[in-house]
């Protein structure tokens, strides 16, 4: 055994690697070889047959790998930026134009720390906290219609999944407070725990309102039921709704002013004290990933979700026949960036003199890239109904994620009984109210 | 995978093989009754160790809290973190040096350090100060007081968790600052008054500064506690927590802002003067409630009160000379003299023992936080953790000053 | 209780002066060099002229002490590196880690003493050291890059402080921010202070001045940066005192 | 100075002050006894002609040959500050009564002056280091314990052996982690 070791630890890590990689590969190629040879007929009819399974299974690894970690970087920089404007100073703007790139280096420097575990700790349930955190942040992005068609999974009990599933995030919370043996973690963590327990219930009261006039759960049939101009949103129907909900949804993100699970004046860093590096990491996209969970989320619900406020003519049917083009499209597809590029860069190399012929060109091989995306964007603009509706989504959401930036750059923190106090004695009754008021319209007026 | 023995940190046999740093020091055998009744842990009871690097404890302070649940039981301060014994140093020192070494000890109002050593060695030698140089302490004084008072708005906002009045009141500190450096030549520690007056006369930069200062001052102050005045959460958090009676106070022999908080009316500018105070005309604030709002609120009044003194001094500033004729090397005759100023943050003294040679044969100096902190142990139990940084920010202590 | 305003009875206040005597009083006329001094353009980051700051450019300079070490392989743990051509592979790693790092500073909340107050100045609108990335001030040091240590270090405090040097992090730096961290200062012969952190704590760049300048510490805080960058990847061969290389 | 305090307080102290009343600019200052002082600080704070009601300072003092209690007093019934010194205190094992029944806020003066100067304040009830660290050997201010001239010469280079994990001179063998969980 010990022979075993030594020569083990005498590789480099590449031998490693290999020594550990090569076997693996040839016994999970062969067998992958062999069972596609069997499976493929009856495995292509079984995905063909459910396929709102694979599409889950691509929207999820779609969510996980373009959009989670995209955001959080957006929202990153948003947060950095504004909240600089607002304290009257200028923000980053050293790495990146106008310092655009100094979320993605927080971001890339947290993961590339140094990672120990404290002793003391839990050493499983320290390391799962993360994952689990980051996790049930990102499922809840599955259900969230972005644009007609454009979602994860179209469940009919959506909005319960989504509670549930955001419900999870405070195990993840427990588990990081308890396994960090560390006083202040264990604070951030009980808060943590009873405000989102606290919060769960208004939060998911404030929506039974919109669930009786939606007659659904389903996040896409709520918002197609609010097409139309932006009166027929839910915010006119659901006022006491949507505050509650904003409310609550605060308190589910931990943004001030109801962060009491990382209070940097009172309690460090809350659960996050003992965590670096990638893990700490973790916590810092969840957090930015549920801010723009949450918004998303307000935007579904109240504000229309990927509706345009007013009667939006389009899409129009273009006529666009590529095909109709026959032979020409060969000549278009090789001529149009040669002619383009000429087009472009000769109006510079004729009217500076500084500019020789080579980087006019260069310049306007560029000018012509931008002008042929431009196109294409616009086309897939006009033509195709799911890009309006995701600029629409995404500015709406944007929106929101800068109130709560707003508020975290505005106001102070509140005390933890009062948050609690707060939440029982106003937020419940309040849905309670709402949830009667809403009945009783639909039983009187009717839908 | 085997999760390791986890010993519990309020073990009293607990040893840490490592070097005696604060955070997993082993509790220390009681020496006195106090601390034995307070490591003595009930059930339920756990002790939380905030600082000394801890962001809500202004400095290297240390607090050990005894906490049930959220909720503070008993609390046990230790200090001496930044002791970095000035007095022994003054001992040390000539009288012009030990000057230089009182003034970083408040380093947030460093000419009121610089103040009453200097006037108890006039005192001791019988120095005439010039009135010049009189009003010009005043000014610069003053100019001074504001701006501590503008960092304890910022430091009272940002515990309690808001985090842009901090900045907004560091640019108004920024600027004082900026108008004393271009008086004094020192940037934060203005090593200004000398023994005898003042080193250096105004000058152009600092009264055009000053002039374009004043002019807006007031509705800087305005605007910038606007943002907490009407703000519901902040005023929700800080009334009623920490109340200090009057009574209370004259037992804990808390004075300053503190002190006039609970009603007080007293200030030694008044009580005691001890400069050209008596020819100035200024109010003196008081709050009855004497809570954390009440500490905030009687600030920002007070901020008022230190711009109309420096409006009066720029009207009566006299001329004449701004230092007493005086050796390099002054021996005052053998003597005791003690001299208290009112400061930002309440009773600064001095008191310097001279046995004739030309260095103070004891040199004590008195700062009102190392007094401010003990009321940490009287207004903080029965409060939650939150309540525990608004008590300290709104206490206002420095570490420099408790420590010396 | 109602006070009157007492009478200045008081050999401190009011009198009429003598003439002054410019020995006494430290001889500073009313217009005198300190307003001049503080004013001077900073003219050291023009990139055209490096050698400004002393010394050839940082990609040339010999940084002997890492070069040494690395020729005489002390402190060659083995960290696992990559060898034999996969050494490419780390190498140009190391460079666009440093370059990462080096933009994203985070410093650690450790005001000690007055320097801490323009550390914070620092921070603040006037001079904002969020634009080059070293914010936010992370309280808790397990996610903090820099040790920026403000303020006189006493005897009583040398532990905790080295204990949060522990606790951070690798790669980690430390800047000795004001005279007292640098040498001890105006405290260096108190019987309670250490006089220059480089006694505990290996330093990466030093911040005279009493205190210093916000643009003090964003000189230093550049000068980190360069430091970051020009030594790539050899955080584990640090040692007690001085560390940094000839160029720098 | 204030010549009716100074008449009102030998009327009311005359035997117990050791020694008469002095009074420099606005200062007054009497000498009692170390065994007076509860008495005295009690009367000058109890009673109203005297109405001595704010602590504004406490220290010791070490004169080279004794030990004194210096205690500063303000009181708005006259225009000076009143210095009460218990004097004559043995350099050896001083003792003084406390003043924490009359100012809670003594509490932590009287601790300073003990951890400088090792006067022992009786009836104190949480009397101990306040400053420097628990463990430290030795009072600063008092007139025995001398600094170093040149602080680099000084005993562990100014830095207690416990604290300082290395001296540049040896430093260069380890690095920083190993030398401090060596301790």
């Amino acid at each position: 055994m010990s022979a075993v070791a030594a020569y083990w630890h005498r590789l480099t890590i590449p031998a490693r690697i290999l020594l550990v990689g090569v076997p693996v590969v040839l016994v999970v190629g062969a067998a992958v070889t062999v069972g596609l040879a069997l499976l493929a007929e009856p495995l292509v009819d079984f995905l063909g047959a459910n396929m709102g399974l694979v599409r889950f299974v691509v929207a999820a690894l779609l969510i996980i790998v373009v959009a989670t970690v995209p955001t959080a970087f957006v929202v990153i920089y948003l947060e950095l930026k504004v909240i600089a404007r607002m304290n009257l100073r200028v923000g980053p703007d050293r790495v990146g134009p106008y310092g655009s790139l100094m979320s993605v280096v927080h971001g890339l420097k947290v993961l590339s720390k140094e990672d120990f575990t404290p002793s003391g700790v839990d050493v499983p349930v320290f390391t799962l906290a993360p994952v689990a955190v980051f996790l049930t942040t990102v499922m809840t992005l599955l259900v969230v219609p972005f644009a007609p068609g454009l979602y994860g999974q179209d469940f009919n009990i959506g909005l319960l999944y989504l509670f549930a599933v955001g419900g999870l995030n405070v195990v993840g919370l427990m588990m990081a407070g308890w396994a960090s043996y560390n006083k202040y973690a264990l604070l951030g963590t009980l808060r943590a725990a009873a405000q989102s327990i606290s919060y769960e219930i208004p939060l998911t009261l404030s929506v039974v309102g919109v669930i009786i006039l939606a007659g659904t759960m389903s996040l896409n049939s709520i918002v197609t039921q609010q097409a139309g101009s932006f009166l027929d949103w839910n915010a006119w129907r659901q006022p006491l709704g949507l505050l509650i909900f904003f409310i609550a949804a605060i308190a589910e993100a931990n943004r001030t002013p109801l962060d009491m699970t990382e209070a940097d004046q009172e309690l460090v860093a809350g659960f996050a004290t003992e965590y670096s590096g990638m893990r700490f990491g973790f916590f810092f996209f969840a957090e930015y990933v549920n801010v723009f969970v949450v918004s998303a989320l307000i935007v579904v619900l109240f504000f229309g979700g990927w509706n345009a406020p007013f009667d939006w003519p389009w899409p129009v049917t273009l006529s666009l026949d590529p095909g109709a083009l026959g032979i020409g499209l060969v000549f278009l597809i090789g001529l149009a960036p040669v002619v383009g590029t000429i087009v472009l860069g000769l109006p510079f190399w004729l009217l500076s003199s500084r500019i020789s012929a080579l980087q006019a060109l260069v310049i306007g091989f560029l000018l012509f890239n931008l002008v042929a995306v431009a196109a294409v964007l616009a086309w897939a603009f006009i033509s195709f109904d799911w890009a309006v509706g995701l600029a629409w989504m995404i500015g709406k959401t944007f929106v929101f994620v800068f109130v709560f930036v707003w508020m975290r750059g505005t106001l102070p923190r509140v005390r933890v009984d009062q948050l609690m106090g707060f939440a029982w004695k106003w937020l419940l009754p309040a849905a309670l109210l709402n949830i009667f008021a809403t009945a009783a319209a639909v039983v009187v007026i009717g839908k | 995978m085997t999760t390791p023995t986890r010993p519990s940190l309020d073990d009293p046999n607990l040893t840490i093989p490592v070097d005696r740093a604060g955070i997993f020091e082993p509790i220390p055998p009681a020496r006195t009754e106090r601390q034995q009744e307070f490591y003595a842990l009930r059930d339920g009871e756990m002790l939380l160790n905030l600082g000394p690097q801890h962001p809500a404890t202004h400095g290297v302070l240390r607090i050990v809290l005894k906490l049930n649940g959220e909720q503070v039981v008993d609390l046990d301060p230790v200090i001496g973190y930044l002791h970095r014994g000035v007095e022994k140093l003054c001992e040390n020192a000539d009288y012009h040096q030990a000057i230089c070494y009182t003034d970083p000890l408040e380093y947030i109002a460093s000419l009121f350090c610089e103040w009453s050593p200097v006037i108890a060695f006039e005192k001791l030698l019988d120095v005439q100060v010039p009135r010049r140089a009189e009003y010009i302490r005043v000014l610069a004084g003053e100019l001074n007081r504001i701006a501590s008072h503008a960092l304890y708005i910022g430091f009272f906002a940002l515990d309690l968790g808001g985090i842009t009045p901090i900045l907004w009141s560091f640019l108004e500190r920024d600027e004082i600052v900026e108008m004393l450096t271009a008086l004094t030549g020192a940037q934060l520690l203005f090593n200004y008054f000398r023994i005898g007056g003042v080193n250096g006369d105004l000058n152009h930069d600092f009264m055009s500064r000053l002039g374009d200062w004043m002019s807006r001052a007031g509705r800087q102050v305005e605007a910038g506690t606007a943002l907490l005045n009407e703000n519901e959460i902040l005023v929700r958090r800080a009334r009623g927590i920490g109340i200090l009676d009057h009574e209370t106070a004259f037992r804990m022999a808390v004075s300053g802002p503190n002190l006039r908080a609970s009603g007080v009316p007293l200030d030694l500018r008044r009580a005691h003067p001890y400069s050209v105070y008596p020819e100035l005309d200024f109010d003196i604030p008081t709050r009855s409630e004497g809570d954390c709002l009440a500490r905030y609120l009687l600030r920002v009044d007070e901020i008022k009160q230190s711009l109309r003194i420096i409006d009066q001094c720029l009207h009566q500033m006299p001329d004449g000379p701004v230092m007493a004729r005086l050796p390099r090397l002054v021996r005052p005759r053998p003597g005791r003299a003690y001299a208290a100023i009112e400061g930002p943050r309440g009773l600064y003294a001095t008191y310097a023992i001279s046995d004739g040679t030309d260095q103070p044969f004891r040199m004590r100096i008195h700062d009102p936080s190392f007094v401010h902190l003990q009321l940490l142990g009287l207004l903080m139990p029965g409060n939650l953790v939150a309540d525990t940084m608004a008590i300290n920010a709104s206490l206002d202590p420095v570490m420099g000053g408790v420590d010396r | 209780m109602a006070l009157r305003p007492g009478s200045g009875a008081d050999a401190a206040a009011g009198g009429a002066g003598t003439t002054p005597s410019p020995g006494a009083a430290g001889g500073t006329s009313p217009a005198d060099a300190p307003v001049e001094a503080i004013s001077v353009p900073n003219r050291l980051w023009s990139a055209e002229q490096p050698e400004a700051y002393g010394g050839v450019p940082l990609e040339d300079a010999p940084t002997l002490f890492l070069r040494e070490v690395e020729a005489a392989g002390i402190g060659r743990t083995n960290d696992a590196r990559w060898s034999g051509a996969l050494e490419i592979i780390p190498t140009k790693a190391d460079l666009v880690l440093d370059l990462i790092r080096a933009n994203s500073l985070w410093p650690l909340t450790s005001g000690l003493a007055c320097c801490a107050i323009e550390m914070m100045s620092t921070a603040t609108s006037r001079n904002d050291i969020d634009r080059w990335g070293h914010f936010p001030f992370r309280a808790s040091p397990r996610q903090a890059d820099v040790l920026i240590v403000a303020g006189t270090l006493t005897t009583k405090m040398a532990g905790p402080l080295l204990r949060l040097w522990e606790e951070m992090p690798e790669p980690k730096w430390c800047v000795a921010m004001g005279d007292c961290t640098c040498s001890g200062g105006r405290y260096k012969r108190s019987y309670s202070t250490v006089q220059g952190i480089d006694r505990i704590l290996p330093v990466d760049v030093y911040v005279p001045g009493c205190p210093p300048r916000p643009e003090g510490l964003l000189y230093g805080m550049m000068k980190l940066q360069q430091l970051v960058k020009a030594r790539r990847g050899h955080w584990s061969e640090r040692r007690l005192g001085p560390t940094v290389p000839e160029g720098v | 100075m204030d010549r009716a305090l100074k008449a009102r307080l030998e009327r009311r102290f005359g035997d117990r002050l050791a020694g008469p009343v002095r009074q420099r600019h606005d200062e007054t200052e009497i000498r009692i006894g170390a065994g007076d002082v509860p008495e005295v600080l009690r009367a000058l704070h109890d009673e109203p002609e005297l109405g001595f009601t704010l602590l504004c300072d406490l220290c010791g003092v070490d004169t080279g040959t004794v030990m004194q209690a210096v205690y500063h007093l303000w009181s708005e019934t006259t225009p000076d500050w009143l210095r009460v010194i218990a004097d004559g205190l043995p350099r050896e094992k001083p003792r003084v009564p406390s003043v924490t029944f009359l100012w809670k806020g003594a509490e932590w003066l009287e601790r300073e002056a003990y951890d400088m100067f090792g006067i022992v304040f009786e009836g104190n009830r949480d009397l101990r280091r306040i400053l420097m660290p628990d463990d430290y050997v030795g009072h600063p201010l008092r007139k025995d314990f001398h600094l170093p001239d040149d602080a680099s010469r000084s005993p562990g280079g100014g830095v207690r052996p416990m604290e300082s994990p290395g001296r540049p001179a040896d430093a260069a063998e380890t690095t920083v982690r190993r030398r401090a969980t060596a301790g």
